[in-house]
């Protein structure tokens, strides 16, 4: 199968839905270990994204990522909007002018966005961020991808691994970001950040699943 | 939730447009992307930028005046800025002479700041940046974010906004700038927690006999949770860690900052630093110059920061030097 | 009961301590009797004192220093001074020019401050008294108590400090100090209550979703208790019983005065204040002059309250004169 | 019977003693319709009137009284302070040189009391005060007094009077002092100031019944 702009269009839709019905989730567990805004911030910047989608000029896949990512930057804030932002804009600078993309070019836009956020973010796997979630993800999706070839299975094995990832996070002693501050207090409570790029994972699977059935 | 608000995602803009107006002769407010410029920007001068999440007024907008700050970008509650709100500020305030940032060490802040940095540059424009990191309650080692910015910011921006005044070129406000850091150390706690409007409730919840101790400014809880206790002993919970840091020495000369989180009543900020005044004087160390009031807040929290700064003679002329802002202003 | 305090029963005195080191080059701290006492007192002009129950930090000590107040007598918490104490502070700031009393409407104060003044005049010391009652929360009639004396009482006391420190004899402050009286009325609403240290419990139980409105600076609840409301109604009941009260009218310059009661943030001050000016334009009057910030509280009440003096042109020459206190300072 | 120096001791020591027990009830009182000072205001004074009197000087009624009055007056502040020293001073001087009272002066002292609240206070009958209770305890003492020649019977119709009195402030609106600023809601409260006047008047006949019995 071929991912089209239209794709891409239901995927952001799907998150902007999400990330208001989980606002409270994910602000709560910011409350526990940070400051009480993730589930705000992201909601904000969706929001903003899905009203500016509509007059999107550029709306190739590339366009409509970069548009993202830019608009996360403009009015996320905190630590997850240049890092989110910098993440859509790694893989619209990634896919290029394609008009439509296969799996090979999905794996490397996903993979350039996760450089993207340790790059900006300095951080690495097992510090108890949304890069816990994100990492085993994408290791997971190349790797059933490369087994089987089947993008939507190696999707359904990439949100699961994302799944695994968010909950290992739980035990972690944060040692990046706000919670980090917690030092010790920090254990036991699932990173927001990792819940959020879960659900994200979430979407991309059912905006694919919804893409092959349709 | 109990607050003096219409609705929760209104509560910055709107609290901004009372500032513009109550501050009309120091301040303009800009709007969309949101920042507090000084009026009459740019000056014939560096300009010393600042920025963070709202919620710790009177920081930052309430340092934008003579002798502080150029300009501040207030982000959303307890929510970093974003880089265009540090860009557009920068370009209002650069007067040929560069323009310094002034950030707090939070991931968030550091991030979006050095976005706006870098734009900035691509715009031509010479930035320069300090990162604030005070905090003893945290500890400061390469595999941690940091210790985090508060306290010293305000030290900090009254110093160097001082320099910058007097004519100081951009790196030799950023080195006043990271001597007054250095020379800094800060810790806080919390009777009560608060709750950012958006998320309508508490950060934390706290037994009527808890505290807790090593708290940052945004509402989160601290390094550990405490039974409550006399003022005496919390002063020494929070100076302890402190002196022993930098460390201060018997003979040093500090600046002696008592900081209200928001919530918490004059009565008791003179009352803890009467007990601040006592263990520096078993030290042997002078208190040179003081401030006690509530400047880098975390909404209605009940609880006190200290912060120390050893002082040398041109931190205490630049300190003295005139300043007109909202909420500080002598010599003029 | 959380609070930042040893024991109950010290927490004025110490923190009057931690006062008198904060500010060693404003004040001089008396004990027993205890009063806040103008560097280098007296002074050779009208002495200005004022005094009241303690809670309401920075009013009165914070107002002592050039340009205010040369006394404040501070009582137990929200309980008059004694006479002793404001006889003592009568003699320390007579320069031979007479003593002004600044006495807020309330029973005690005022019996507290008749019996001073009868024995410093017993001692030969010209005593002039003003009493102020702003308080549009309550009515004004010979068969009550009156109303209470509230924000007034910072405006009054800059002006008039002002006026004394500009040379004026006793009756000419006297005069000055009744027309902003005549001229000023307030208002104040509460989100929670207060909880007095010796009494260990808050005045008053709230609901999530109550406040009082009409409140004083004691704790006590107010006139009515009513469903919490959003800022801009909030501002409406306030602003509507001062307004109509004087009343102010179209073309009028007022000073707009938005006090917070002590736990209030700074945030929430500013948006009340513009919710205060958008009320103000629409009856055409104008704001010359403001003042935002917590200077008359209740402990650590969260809650608001609104004044508003109406300005004449000597009051404003006045209100912009040098004032160097701890709490309020300009010009120099 | 004649009352001595001793007596009003231990009164004195009654009534310290009584406001120190009943300070957190006081204290409610006025945090209801005032500012929960009245019971800490009161044993603050007492307190103090109790480490002053070992080394009194003039140990007469009138001394005893006086200084009771003089250091209510410097330590309790607020309104009951003057008003209740006043009413000490008031009885002291009343009392004058005299080493021992009968009856009559007693009832002469406690009505010069009572003016000196009403001098000093500007308040009468009905406006929710302390005048309440004393006012009715005053004239029942004389009326019983009058009729019986039996002090200690008088004191205990004063007694019950005083009770009545403070009951009776509970409907009032309050038109005096702090209660007034509350308006009707003032009204369903007794005043703290009337269950102190009610305390005092039942140390008074504590002491005159040990007095007898003794
Ligand atoms: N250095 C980092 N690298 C990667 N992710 C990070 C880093 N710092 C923080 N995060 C992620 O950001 C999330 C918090 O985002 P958010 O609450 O929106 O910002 P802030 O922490 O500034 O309030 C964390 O849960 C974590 O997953
Ligand atoms: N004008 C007055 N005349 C007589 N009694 C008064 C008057 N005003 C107040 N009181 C009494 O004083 C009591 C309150 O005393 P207290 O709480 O110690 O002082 P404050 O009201 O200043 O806090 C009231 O309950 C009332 O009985
Ligand atoms: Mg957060
Ligand atoms: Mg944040
Ligand atoms: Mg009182
Ligand atoms: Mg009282």
């Amino acid at each position: 199968m071929q991912i089209t702009a239209d794709h891409v269009t239901s995927f952001l839709q799907l998150v902007a839905e999400r990330v208001k019905e989980q606002r409270e989730y994910l602000t709560r567990l910011d409350a526990a270990i940070g400051d009480a805004d993730h589930g705000v911030n992201l909601d904000r910047g969706f929001s903003t994204v899905m009203s500016k989608l509509p007059t999107a000029t550029d709306r190739s896949i590339s366009g409509l990522l970069k548009l993202t990512g830019m608009t996360l930057i403009s009015t996320v804030g905190g630590a997850s909007g240049p890092l989110y932002g910098t993440a859509f804009l790694r893989a619209g600078t990634a896919i290029g002018d394609r008009a439509t993309i296969g799996a090979e070019e999905l794996i490397a836009a996903l993979s350039a966005a996760l450089e993207g956020i340790q790059t900006r973010g300095k951080a690495t796997r097992g510090e108890k961020t949304m890069i816990d979630a994100i990492a085993p993800a994408i290791d997971a999706l190349k790797e059933q991808y490369a087994a089987s070839g089947d993008l939507l299975a190696a999707m359904r094995a990439a949100v699961t691994a994302c799944e695994q990832g968010m909950i290992a996070t739980e035990p972690m002693l944060a040692t990046k970001g706000r919670a980090s501050y917690l030092g010790e207090r920090s254990i036991g409570h699932r990173d927001p950040g990792a819940a959020s790029a879960f659900l994200m994972a979430q979407a991309m699977l059912a905006t694919l699943e919804r893409a092959v059935q349709g | 939730m109990k607050k003096l608000i219409n609705a929760p995602e209104n509560v910055v803009k709107e609290a901004l447009a009372g500032m513009a107006i109550a501050h009309a002769d120091l301040i303009d407010v800009h709007f969309d992307p949101d920042y507090i410029v000084r009026k009459g920007a740019p000056h014939n001068k560096v300009g010393v930028i600042s920025g963070g999440g709202s919620g710790h007024e009177p920081m930052h907008g309430g340092f934008v005046g003579y002798g502080m700050l150029d300009a501040a970008c207030p982000g959303a509650v307890f929510t970093s800025p974003v880089p265009d709100q540090m860009l557009a500020a920068t370009k209002a305030v650069n007067g040929g002479k560069g323009v310094l940032h002034i950030v707090k060490n939070y991931t968030g802040d550091v991030m979006n700041f050095e976005m706006a940095a870098e734009l900035a540059a691509a715009e031509g424009i010479e930035v320069a940046s300090v990162v604030t990191n005070d905090d003893v309650a945290v500890e400061n080692s390469t595999w941690t974010a940091g210790r985090r910015g508060v306290g010293v910011t305000v030290l900090l921006e009254k110093i160097v906004g001082a320099a910058a005044e007097a004519g100081a070129d951009l790196a030799t406000c950023k080195a006043i700038a990271e001597r007054v850091n250095a020379h800094g150390r800060s810790m806080g706690m919390a009777l009560t927690p608060c709750t950012v409007p958006q998320a309508g409730k508490p950060g934390f919840e706290l037994a009527e006999d808890e505290m807790e101790v090593g708290i940052g400014i945004h509402g989160e809880p601290g390094r550990r949770r405490e039974k409550l206790a006399p003022a005496r002993d919390i002063a020494e919970m929070l100076a302890g860690p402190i002196l022993d840091d930098l460390p201060f020495q018997s003979g040093d000369a500090v600046l002696a900052f008592v900081n209200g989180m928001g919530g918490t009543p004059l009565i008791e900020l003179y009352l803890m630093y009467n007990e601040l005044a006592r263990i520096l004087k078993d030290r042997n160390i002078t208190i040179a110059r003081s401030l006690v009031g509530n400047y880098i807040t975390s909404l209605e929290m009940a609880g006190v920061s200290f912060t120390l700064l050893r002082l040398d003679d041109e931190m205490i002329k630049l300190w003295d030097a005139p300043v007109h802002t909202p909420a500080l202003r002598w010599g003029m």
